[in-house]
């Protein structure tokens, strides 16, 4: 089959700032950690790329998108890219054809654009548990999670037979897929590693530097237009609306954080504006591709109130989640993914239809796409910390936390200044 | 009035903070200082060459109190930044002729 | 209409290398200002995005290209992006044919690759007033601002029935529009706020971090070329012109700068680099897709020299342009746009020729256009500014300006070091 | 001829994101040194692109790929770009013709794209002379390398008519031409200009910023996509492969330097991490389009492992090459180009079978071009370093050398904290 | 000879700084500190979360003088630094036995 | 016990720190300092803005000596650090009248 050049260029470029979208994340958490944990979190991130990369090459992207098992699982057909090339084979395109997708961007195109998802889906969690968290640790429930949780659920929802993307969920570029199993993995490891020393009352938790994380958020939402336009895996109409809607949903989802910290708090700050700004990126995911502009807008403004409201929910749950992984990604992916049922209209994308187009079982649909994740994810993500916990323990000696990881853990030392 | 100057570890700050505080402690000084001493520093790596950093990290915290808060001031310091462990730090006493607070100009001890 | 699955891709990710150039400015310029102000500063151009984005989509673009009232404003038929979609429609074409402009990129990817623009310009302003601008008095300027300045001129100048378009002033990426809008309007709002306390005499106006404004520009020079290059609004022979030339012209902008430092004050800079890269970048906007490749030397080479002897000009005259946004925008863009009128050849784009291609006249347009620019925008700001401060007030209080706004305003400190 | 939009939207995105890993080298450098001279580190890259780019457009790219002159040099027909259009005109399509290759991309779009290879490369010999080359024998040497060294170098090897591209010798993106080039020229000079004071020994020459470092990473991994995918010119499948082996060897390669340091040294660093992320992507470079997906695993970890057991050696041989260029530029570089000797497959490019395809020839052409870089590049940089030294001398004073070059030769600090 | 040490506010330092050199004090070593006193900080808030910081930013001086320029140099500070609010700071004074300059090993007030 | 305060050139720390050790020296505290005296600092120039910065980057060294180690610090540190050079620094020599290591509560001489 033919490959578009149009496509291709659009897809490649798109796979290239969702890679960039890491090293974002990165510094948009270690921004925020003190001093002296801030490489042990940019590690982490980093790591996270090579880990999985060389898991998806060898048997990640066959789990995730090769022939169905059951709407559950891929086989292994894939193992080792064999088979994905670069070109469209008839058996791709078949494959595809089954879930009425016409694929015009060669095979391999397609598996690395994926895999960027691959990669920053595991990395979001580091937010979490962060500055207690063994690297040995971290390092085996990346492989470990991305295997065991990020293949199968990316099979449910974007394989053309998984029995979400069957059922007719909608998640446009990873609302249940990246943001909703992150942020419930994120919260099970973070209650089983237990609160940093110090947590809640001491001041040293501040952000160490708040113009690394403002500069993560930029590139997180330079990058963010690659992973939701991207996901229309062309460059068409489809992609601009959602490139427009992302964009809106982040400038909007800033503007409601920024706003109800001014009313509550009596000051607007760049944290803020910046945690918004991801709020609105994480809940327009699953929608960009099928809603209007104005429904954009709604849910990026909902997105900035409600993350900003229950960042203050771990205080009182009394579960430290260090960067607020939970308050952002769980609850932000969760709103994203209802309001996906309720915003999604057919003169957007023909393939969805929520609530406000008279499709009230959209909604449903949602709803059971998020409890299957939480579900999932949670129980699988529990199961893998008391492995990991046994093999080589989650958290580090207290001397660790007093010194830094950075130092303890890494032996080395972010800032030597004169 | 005298000067009590100590070196303790960074972590130990606010301990000694809340001590000092009830001790009766109105105010102190701090700086980041680095201390070379007994304690052995972490080894820090970069692309294999290894570097046995001789200084480390410590507070240094400076308080003038009158003659009479002297001892209770250094008690609450040690105490409170007592670990036990190589590395805890020094309390020195040196002689104050004056003190001054600078917004009234009160001297003496009323300038603590 | 069709759309072309080229252009679509080249514009759409043009735009997002758009948007990037907003953080990256916001690095340029904290990384110049006092520690204590640097997160006010980013705040001011983060949060641009977020008021400017939900402007444009509620009213800002159709102001601006919606279709035209007396070749001054764009009327409302656009308002909330009615009427703006996923394709081309006859509509939209036409309005464009009058102008003898044919459009090959859906009208959503217009508007987008559009409101990139209208965000970075009056962010462009921040510089000018730093240090002591209330967050709450440019969060109102921005608004009006945008409304009010940007929208109409970038009518006069882009729509096809815009008065100075229908002239046929040249402006290819926003030398008008952009730059001399923004540098003007700084000008005013830096003379209405007043000298920073201790300008210019007090050794402590140094940047605070220079590695930051490089990065800056870095992110800068990088998000340039989807402003020049996108402005061809298709991947064709025009854009990779404007692309070679708005390269050439940041590079020996920097050059100029450098060299004409090094005679003067004994010691070439990094912040020289850094400012002559811009001067060029911004000298060149409105010329990149008229003029040849050596012309793009000359533009860059006096831009870079120009630019920087008339950062001392602030202190003969006595007004405080912390950033020094009037000598690199406003001069750089006033430059920019004359010598546009002087090298424009019909070779490079059958739609302009200049002086030197024997057209003269072209230079009294391009002198008209800078007028007229210069005076609207000069006049409104100052009404816009009067307004504001007698509601909310223009300047911080002097014990904001010891601690720092980032205390002050924001409550917020940037570093937490060891 | 018909130019291809999609490939020339391509291809102009793949060189501005060459274009942006210039800074992104400066940052990982500047993260490296210390502080005193972060600065100098910052000036001596930007001021890089100034210098090569007025260069290039002058007289370089007319050296470099102007008609031929016996296989060594090219002509200047070129000259001032003169002839180099937005399109494609008979004359420079024969002249590829002759090499067969079909060039779909305006010419000034390939002139532009290969601008930013001659950019970084110069660029990535800093890293070796760091902290103590005078800046103005670094300006001098920079626009002697890039006309004597640089410019023959790329003829030989990616001109239709060079002696390398004819006999066969393969170089994807830039193994010869950028890395082993640059890494022999930056140890000639690194042992022309001396060791450092107080190195070894002294704990002071520790990184002062390794976030800056890690940023520089992340801005080089998103860049190179464009330096090796964008070598392909087009957006097509061989692009595809190119960025996907490309991902993989940065990958892998991170995990092959943490994974040996881990067992050596007892802790994975992320200076680590980014150095041999670094490393392979050196090792891919010629490979990219020539190999299948497992060999830029093989040699993405090879080039970890090997880069990291070469630094030690510049402890034992003694000489100063201050961030290790030799050790993965030009060792990495030189791996690369056997191995792309070993694992190129006719299956994944027809132009190209090694050792494994049954073609053990190939692996002797890859040795002759490799020897023909060192021997050709290293005299002549020796020559241009003594000249240089004869003229403006290397080394700064040894009072520099302990205030810091920031200050001494630039007049700038870095960092003004509270 | 005695040693003079004045916490200040930072933005008074340039100040400080020239009042001392009217005074004709040819030196003093200055490093930033953090103070904690009766004046509150500022409070500072990340996503919600409120953090009263008790250390406040401040400068210490420290220079050693003649006898003879103590009592100058202490008001030229106290008058330089006051702003009148709480928070200006503090000035003691204390005994020192010996002065040498490094680079000539003059010795006592010669090597001021 | 004397306190040995002494401001060196910061590219001087190593040296000082080596001589110390030679001399019997166990212990010191160094905190990153800004000097004025009569060393002119370097001209920073930004956009053609010249600053002439009167505070030049040292190194602050206190260590609490025992009476019999005075001379030899004293000596340690002065050949240490003299470049001959202006700006080479100062010491000063205050007197103690307690130290106390925190870690033992160890008194006197044999706290240091
Ligand atoms: N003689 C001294 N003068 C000043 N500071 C000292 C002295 N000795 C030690 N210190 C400070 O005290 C810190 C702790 O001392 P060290 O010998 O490591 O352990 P300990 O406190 O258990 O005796 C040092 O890092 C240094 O900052
Ligand atoms: N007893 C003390 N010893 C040393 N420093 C002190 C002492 N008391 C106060 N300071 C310093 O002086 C600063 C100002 O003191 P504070 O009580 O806030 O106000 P005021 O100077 O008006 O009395 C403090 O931040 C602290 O740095
Ligand atoms: N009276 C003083 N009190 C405290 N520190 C001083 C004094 N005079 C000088 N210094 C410190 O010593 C440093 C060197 O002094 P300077 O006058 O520049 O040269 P020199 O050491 O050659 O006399 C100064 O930068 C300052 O830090």
């Amino acid at each position: 089959m033919e490959i578009s050049g149009a496509d291709t260029a659009f897809v490649l470029i798109c796979a290239a700032l969702v890679l960039f979208m890491t090293p974002g994340l990165a510094f948009f958490y270690g921004g925020m950690v003190r001093q002296r944990n801030v490489l042990a979190m940019l590690m982490q991130n980093f790591f996270t790329i090579s880990i999985v990369t060389t898991l998806w090459v060898l048997v990640g992207f066959s789990l995730a998108f090769g022939p169905d098992n059951g709407g559950f699982i891929g086989g292994l057909d894939f193992m080792g890219l064999k088979g994905i090339g670069q070109g469209i084979t008839e058996n791709w395109a078949n494959m595809w054809a089954e879930g009425n997708v016409t694929m015009t961007v060669p095979e391999l195109a397609f598996m690395v654009f994926q895999l960027m998802f691959a990669i920053i889906t595991p990395a979001l969690m580091t937010g979490a548990f962060a500055e207690r968290l063994k690297f040995k640790a971290y390092a085996l429930i990346a492989v470990l999670w991305s295997i065991l949780v990020y293949a199968p659920v990316a099979h449910w929802v974007w394989s053309p037979n998984g029995w979400l993307f069957k059922l007719g969920a909608l998640d446009f570029a990873g609302g249940t897929v990246v943001h909703i199993n992150a942020g419930i993995g994120a919260l099970v490891i973070a209650l089983m590693v237990g609160k940093r020393k110090g947590w809640p009352e001491s001041p040293e938790m501040r952000p160490h530097n708040l113009p690394l994380t403002l500069l993560g958020t930029g590139i997180l939402w330079f990058g963010w237009f690659g992973f939701n336009a991207g996901s229309a895996l062309g460059a068409n109409g489809l992609a601009v609306q959602a490139f427009v809607n992302t964009h809106i949903a982040a400038a909007v989802g800033a503007l409601g954080w920024v706003v109800i910290e001014w009313i509550k708090d009596k000051h607007p700050t760049t944290l803020g504006a910046a945690s918004g700004a991801v709020a609105g990126l994480v809940a327009i995911t699953p929608a960009a591709g099928f809603v209007p502009e104005w429904a954009s807008m709604v849910i990026g403004l909902l997105a900035g109130i409600v993350c900003f409201l229950f960042v203050s929910v771990k205080f009182k749950a009394g579960y430290d989640d260090s960067l607020d992984v939970v308050a952002v990604h769980l609850v932000g992916g969760i709103l994203g993914a209802l309001l996906t049922g309720v915003f999604a209209v057919k003169g957007v994308n023909a393939l969805g239809s929520g609530l406000i187009d008279g499709n009230a079982a959209q909604l449903g649909k949602q709803a059971l796409a998020v409890g299957a994740t939480l579900l999932y994810s949670g129980v699988v993500t529990a199961i893998i910390a008391i492995v990991v916990k046994a093999v080589v323990g989650l958290r580090v000696d207290e001397e660790t936390e007093d010194v830094g990881m950075d130092l303890a853990e890494h032996s080395e030392r972010a800032y030597v200044l004169d | 009035m005298k000067q009590v100057v100590a070196v303790i570890k960074p972590h130990k700050l606010d301990d000694v903070k809340d001590a000092l505080k009830e001790a009766g402690i109105q105010g102190m000084t701090v700086v980041d200082a680095k201390g070379f001493g007994r304690q052995r520093g972490q080894t820090e790596v970069y692309r294999g060459a290894e570097y046995e950093i001789e200084f480390i990290p410590k507070i240094r915290i400076e308080l003038v109190v009158a003659e009479s808060q002297l001892d209770a001031a250094v008690e609450a310091i040690r105490s409170a930044a007592q670990t036990g462990k190589i590395g805890d730090g020094k309390i020195f006493v040196i002689p104050v002729e004056r003190a001054l607070r600078i917004r009234t100009g009160e001297e003496g001890e009323d300038a603590l």
